[in-house]
């Protein structure tokens, strides 16, 4: 037992154990109780840094122990992990601070962040999970933590959406539960692996796992938001704004674009689900979900919906990306994961500044927002040319990237999908950045508050700007090592030639 | 309708149960029993202490059955009296004014006491035991019951509690005792085995028709809102 | 040392229930709370010793079987001791501070208790047909008496069905008993299954086991057998309800599950390992409907009692003509079925009754905004159904995912559907009281608080049997202690 | 055929009678008589199969004693039971539906 | 040959008692018949050399299960109709 062993196991346990001293916490103690929260959050952040390095480096961290007869629990980081881990671990930080001020005078609070801890627990469970079973046992625990969240407004339609969220992601586990049971039946417990485990497996069992990868893609698929599972993600918008960001950008979708790519590379590897013939469905699947939900998105009013169809395109990219059988491409695909986050968690923090400080929700409502809040429209402005793929930000890395992939591997009709991907992005965000800056503002605002000398509470005003900063960032120095790009590279590396 | 249907299926299944039972009796009986228990037990009788088989399978080979059947008949004594609610056990309307009864109680409770005692004072090497005795002594508190006998102890109270852990308290005792002082629980010392078992024997009819009385006694219920309970006792 | 760890199991409950039964509430409970504290001493002590010196028969009053009566303490005997230590203790606890101590008829609860309490110790340690019959009427009775303590019509209503139920099982039992009695001439199941090795099976004997078996699951409350325990369960005071629950329903399932696996394979045949199997599946799911459509809190856990015994049920199917290594995951999966339910269970009702306590209501729909002001019980109700949902990573969970493996193994892949359903319809009346307690509905804190020590002891069971799948296979690892066919009695 | 195993069979039929009776009547009662019928057949089943092969065999008569003992038990907390249930709600049977819930579970 | 007789008549009379306690229509008989019943299977234990059972029979199952019985059903049946009664005026 070194260090070693024990890092990936207090980077989980900073967030659960400060998921249990704030539910002990009583209601009112506001300082101490965010003195938990950002405490932890730093320290995780710092965890995961030196995790990265170590990576990078090389350095095997891990622990296992049996758990069920014939079962580990093993927790290890590999660079893929430590993709997913670096991604919670900034945000989490940033959406805690944002959280802070968005909850400010609301009740319950002890109950949102004890549950938003865990939440972020078990996102990092997922990010370090060595092996299936430990995958699902913080999958799971991320369904159980993310409901209290869902529903925290305690409304008839928060509820409503919670029972949504609950049946869909219930019912996925119980798929992915079978899968990986069945799974284990056949082959044993695998842990994951660069390059997977199936290449060149006996063909009497390939039916079989055709079948299972079937059964794993539907059950990851539900959190993913692939097309037909999506429908509880647009729902789940009724939660509080930084659980949204949660959702979508940091935990819930990501969690199951995370899995897929780890079934796909690490369970089977590349080479034995295209052998299978397995990955070719998955991208059109993949680009089906892309194009469809953005043309959804074309039609919603409220802002915070468009925003949840813009999600269920974009990790519809991740997905796309690793179901190329192409090295480049799976660099779009995994860098992706990253992208996403941050572009997304910008839009949805100003969606969430709009709403508690002017109380806009519908996009109707946005005319001249820009003029009385310009810090966030600034935000938002960067998040959604990034979506859109405008160069030099995040978004166009991706699309660049994985475009020259899929014509590597002369799979043209991907970038025919990009592009028309693009042109509906652009459909549907440039008409909100025009009413944002060039309309004239109405009267007045629906549910205007005010504070102070900014434009919004600080605690709100910036995270979102630190984010489109990071947009920025990760797209221009792309290049550089460290960036989400190099990371992405490293792991493809690794997976294409284990 | 339904009720004729579900007449049928039961008697059905009934019919059905009770034809499997009868075969496989049958057939059972025509097999070979491995093991002839009778014969272990007859080789051992002269280490039980007593000499009637019955009183040595129940309180020597098998006791703890025994200690533990007692325990039942205690709970069932304890949830009773749990639920008892008289008020008070010299209700008129308790007492029976039958004349019949008064007379065969007069006649019947001093010869019913005497077959208690030779039923108990028999169980050691003839028919008869405990539990006989037992279920004798309890028929005849019944009787002196129903024959408007106050019977001031089968109140709840201190008194009822004691009696009805009495028969189970000693047996305990000397299982206990045994165990600390010999090599094994409900293992007599030799010697003490005999008189051991009749110590036993004695208190357990006096915990039985206790039990017994104490559920004839309680099963009335009037009105009365509140058990007495609370009075010292 | 064996002597002592046998008067701790046997005889001090039954001295502390003589104890008891003389005092008034308050010096019970105190009594209790001190043989709490040596039952687990002797438990601990028990388990000590198996591990070290391995399993043992002991014949009491220095009999051996088949004259006298064997105990046969195992690894399995030594879990459920432990397990029975564990949630007896809580519930006891929860007794002592959760029952009102005015009432006067409420000091017999102590003595009922500790009944209870040795005739499961009685049941786990038996290795005596009839000795086990003896075990489960002192249990059956004692709980008969507890639910119907306070005397209520509603509570007699349900405590006189409980009776019949019972008297009913445990005469089918009997009559089986009395049949392996005319065939084999002894009482010890040890003894019958040794014959049973080197002979043919004599005709006509299977049916004592379907005998025993169906009194057995009368006793459990297995579908469609199970209709006087929802009102048994529902209407005794909580601390009852989760002994009940958590192990009364257990101790007739452990002598069904001993006497399957001892006796199943020879006298059992695959359509009755099947039909019981079915049962089970058709209780996973019944119940669960039913407990989805209650309107009362308690009745909604005590339906998923139904549901959750229904899995205990899959043993039979699981570990007939199958390969070794089926039969083990099998075994392994219903005893951390058994051991997470009772713990899940007892905190659930533990934690139902705080909540009745402080809303003053049993319905569900008053638990409008317990979330927000009484956020601990409601927490532990929520963990302990964690684990009926059979969710990561609890000990239900881990249940699960054996018998998964065991049903993809013997290439039974119903039971695979079974367990996938069962999962998420006890989610469904699981969240169903989620959803109650988050409804935001008035600001001011109308509920009563109850005292620190009630909230701690459902939390604390919950949290066992949510922590119960990361060290499943430590808890396993107790059952699979190794039995000294020479023992030192 | 021997005595013994007469009465054997005919503790079949006795159980059979009182499976049905307790599983038919409905006055609780009956039902209790119906308990004390089966219980006697087991009984006889009990003494009757042993002691058809090796003659009169204390063990299972000692068994019943014990039987016998908890079934009075049994039936004398019934009895309690029902009286009491009867005094409250002026219901003799199950069936019937217990009045509006008058009384609180806890 | 006598005995079987008497044995095949003893088996008959405690079916038919039985039967006549459970189905007699007033509960009362019931009992008395039940109790018959307890004394047949006394005589039944005798012939099947049991007289410790016989004996328990006797005191238990035809004596004080009987008592028992009759107590619980003079009870339930004169109080029927007037405890109906009451329970109607408060309602």
């Amino acid at each position: 037992m070194t260090l070693n062993t024990w890092i990936p196991v207090l980077a989980l346990m900073t967030s659960l154990i400060a998921s249990l001293v704030i539910f002990a916490l009583p209601e009112k103690g506001y300082r101490l109780r965010t003195a938990v929260n950002l405490g932890a959050a730093l320290l995780k952040l710092g965890l995961v840094v030196v995790m990265v390095w170590g990576v990078f480096r090389g350095v095997g961290y891990g622990v296992s122990f049996t758990m069920v007869p014939g079962v580990t629990f093993v927790l290890k980081a590999d660079a893929f992990s430590m993709m997913f881990a670096g991604l919670s671990a900034v945000l989490w930080l940033l959406t805690t601070i944002y959280a802070v001020g968005y909850l400010e005078d609301s009740p319950n609070r002890s109950r949102f962040f004890g549950f938003f801890s865990l939440c972020v627990a078990s996102t990092m469970g997922i990010a370090l999970a060595g092996n299936l079973f430990t995958f699902f046992l913080f999958y799971e625990m991320l369904t159980l933590s993310t409901y209290p969240l869902v529903v925290h407004r305690g409304t008839e339609k928060a509820l409503k959406a919670g029972r949504t969220y609950v049946i869909y992601t219930l019912t996925g586990g119980a798929v992915l539960l079978l899968a990986i049971a069945w799974l284990h039946g056949v082959v044993g417990d695998l842990p994951f692996r660069e390059g997977g485990h199936f290449t060149g497996s006996d063909p009497d069992i390939h039916r079989s796992l055709t079948l299972i990868f079937i059964l794993l893609v539907a059950g990851l698929g539900v959190k993913a938001a692939i097309f037909p599972l999506h429908g509880w993600l647009p729902q789940a918008m009724v939660a509080p704004a930084p659980v949204s960001a949660l959702l979508h950008a940091v935990a819930v979708v990501k969690a199951g674009a995370f899995g897929i790519v780890r079934v796909v590379h690490d369970v089977y590897g590349v080479d034995a689900s295209s052998a299978l013939g397995l990955l070719e469905p998955l991208a059109w699947l993949a680009a089906f979900t892309i194009i469809y939900a953005s043309v959804r998105a074309l039609w919603q009013v409220d802002l915070k919906r468009r925003l949840a169809f813009s999600t269920v395109s974009q990790v519809s990219y991740i997905i796309l990306g690793v179901s190329i059988f192409g090295p480049v491409a799976a660099v779009g695909g995994l860098v992706h994961l990253l992208h996403q986050g941050i572009m997304k968690i910008t839009l949805f923090f100003c969606a969430g500044n709009y709403a508690e400080t002017l109380g806009i929700h519908r996009i109707d409502e946005m005319d001249g927002a820009g003029r009385r809040m310009p810090g966030t429209s600034v935000a938002f402005t960067i998040g959604a040319f990034g979506m859109i793929g405008a160069p030099p930000l995040a978004g166009f890395i991706t699309k660049w990237t994985m475009g020259s992939g899929a014509l590597a591997v002369n799979m043209d009709w991907v970038v025919v999908v990009l592009v028309a991907s693009s042109l509906l992005n652009a459909a549907y965000f440039l008409p909100v950045l025009y009413r944002l800056w060039f309309r004239k503002p109405a009267a007045h605002w629906p549910h205007e508050r005010q504070w102070g000398r900014l434009e919004t509470s600080a605690w709100l005003f910036w995270p979102p700007l630190l984010t489109a900063v990071m947009t920025v960032m990760v797209g221009v120095l792309a290049s550089l090592p460290f960036s989400p790009l190099s990371w992405a590279e490293l792991i493809v590396l690794r997976e294409y030639s284990p | 309708m339904m009720r004729a249907l579900q007449t049928l299926v039961m008697a059905l299944a009934c019919l059905a149960f009770t034809g499997v039972l009868a075969t496989s009796i049958w057939t059972i009986s025509g097999n070979p029993t491995p093991v002839n228990l009778t014969q272990l037990l007859t080789e051992n009788m002269g280490r039980s202490g007593v000499e009637h088989p019955v009183t040595a399978v129940l309180l020597n080979f098998r006791s703890y059955d025994t200690l533990l059947e007692i325990g039942v008949l205690v709970i069932a004594g304890i949830a009773g009296i749990s639920m008892a609610k008289t008020a008070s056990l010299e209700d008129p309307a308790m007492r029976t004014s039958d004349s019949l009864l008064y007379a065969l109680q007069r006649w019947f409770v001093p010869l019913m006491l005497v077959l208690a005692g030779y039923l108990l004072w028999a169980g050691a090497d003839r028919p008869g035991g405990a539990f006989q005795a037992g279920a004798v002594l309890a028929a005849t508190g019944v009787l002196m019951r129903l024959g408007g006998s106050p019977m001031e102890f089968l109140r709840p109270g201190l008194m009822l509690r004691l009696g009805l852990a009495l028969g189970f308290t000693v047996f305990l005792l000397v299982a206990v005792a045994s165990a600390i002082g010999g090599d094994a629980f409900l293992a007599y010392p030799p010697g003490m085995t005999k008189a051991l078992i009749v110590v036993i024997e004695t208190v357990l009819t006096l915990s039985i028709a206790m039990v017994l009385l104490a559920l004839f006694v309680s099963a009335p219920v009037n009105d009365a809102e509140d058990p007495e309970e609370g009075a010292p006792s | 040392m064996t002597l002592w760890l046998m008067a701790g199991l046997l005889f001090t409950p039954l001295a502390w229930a003589v104890l008891t039964l003389l005092m008034n509430f308050t010096w019970g409970r105190l009594v209790t709370w001190v043989g709490i504290v040596v039952q687990v001493l002797v438990s601990l002590g028990l388990w000590l010793a198996v591990s070290r010196d391995g399993g043992f028969y002991y014949g009491l009053g220095g009999w051996e079987a088949p004259l006298g009566i064997e105990l046969r303490v195992d690894g399995l005997a030594v879990t459920f001791v432990l397990l029975t230590a564990v949630v007896a203790s809580a519930c006891g606890w929860h007794a002592g501070v959760y029952i009102d101590a005015d009432k006067p008829w409420h000091r017999y609860f102590w003595p009922l208790f500790w009944f209870l309490w040795s005739g499961l110790n009685a049941v786990w340690l038996g290795g005596d047909l009839f000795n086990l019959y003896v075990g489960l009427e002192l249990i059956s009775l004692s709980a008969v008496g507890l639910v119907a303590l306070g005397g209520k019509a509603g509570a007699l209503r349900a405590s006189i069905r409980y009776l019949l139920a019972a008297l009913l099982g445990s005469l089918a039992y009997l009559l089986g008993v009395a049949l392996i009695y005319g065939q084999f001439g002894t009482l010890s199941i040890a003894g019958v299954v040794f014959w049973l090795e080197e002979h043919p099976v004599p005709a006509g004997s299977s049916l004592a086991l379907a005998l025993m078996v169906t009194g057995l699951a009368l006793k459990t409350a297995l579908f469609p057998l199970h209709r006087w325990l929802p009102p048994a369960h529902g209407i005794a005071k909580s601390p009852v309800s989760a002994l009940l629950s958590a192990l009364v329903v257990k101790a007739s399932f452990y002598i069904a599950a001993r006497l399957w696996l001892e006796l199943g394979e020879p006298l059992g045949n695959l359509a009755a390992a099947q039909l019981v199997g079915l049962l089970g599946s058709a209780a996973i799911v019944w119940g669960s409907w039913l407990a989805c459509r209650q309107l009362e809190l308690k009745q909604v856990v005590a339906y998923s009692s139904v549901a959750q015994i229904g899995y205990l049920f899959l043993l039979f199917p699981l570990t007939y003509s199958v390969s070794e290594s089926v039969t083990l995951q099998a075994q392994q999966g219903i005893t951390l079925q058994v051991i997470s339910h009772a713990l899940a269970k007892a905190a659930m009702f533990l934690a139902a009754g705080n909540l009745i306590l402080s809303t003053g209501s049993s319905r569900v729909d008053a638990l409008k905004g317990v979330s927000r002001f009484l956020p601990f019980s409601l927490f532990s109700f929520g963990l302990a159904g964690v684990s009926l949902m059979s969710l990561p990573p609890s000990g239900g969970f881990a249940a699960k995912w054996l018998l998964l493996q065991a049903s993809l193994g013997s290439g039974q892949w119903w039971w695979v559907l079974v367990l996938l359903v069962g999962g998420l319809l006890s989610a469904a009346y699981v969240f169903r009281i989620y959803r109650a307690s988050f409804l935001e509905s008035s600001e001011t804190d109308h509920f009563y608080h109850p005292p620190r020590s009630l909230e701690i002891i459902p939390m604390i069971l919950a949290l066992l049997s949510l922590g119960l799948g990361l060290v499943s296979a430590e808890v396993l690892s107790v059952m699979a202690l190794p039995f000294e066919e020479e023992g030192s009695p | 055929m021997t005595t013994p195993l007469l009465y054997a069979l005919a503790g079949a039929l006795l159980c059979g009678i009182g499976l049905f009776g307790l599983l038919w009547l409905r006055h609780l009662l009956r039902k209790l008589l119906a308990f004390n019928i089966m219980g006697s057949g087991v009984f006889l089943v009990m003494v009757g199969l042993p002691q058809h092969q090796s003659g009169p065999d204390p063990v299972p008569q000692a068994l019943v004693l014990t039987g016998i003992v908890v079934a009075i038990a049994a039936t004398a907390l019934a009895v309690v039971l029902i009286r009491r249930y009867y005094h409250l709600s002026g219901m003799s049977s199950l069936e019937d539906e217990p009045s509006p819930r008058g009384d609180d579970p806890e | 040959m006598v005995e079987w007789l008497l044995d095949g008549l003893l088996v008959l009379a405690l079916l038919v008692t039985a039967v006549a306690a459970l189905w007699s229509t007033n509960l009362f008989r019931a009992v008395v018949v039940f109790m018959a019943f307890g004394v047949l299977m006394a005589v039944a234990w005798v012939r099947l050399h049991a007289p410790d059972i016989a004996l328990a029979e006797a005191a238990i199952g035809a004596g004080l299960t009987g008592v028992l019985l009759l107590d619980a059903v003079s009870h339930l049946g004169s109080h029927s109709l007037e405890v109906q009664k009451q329970r109607g005026d408060r309602q």
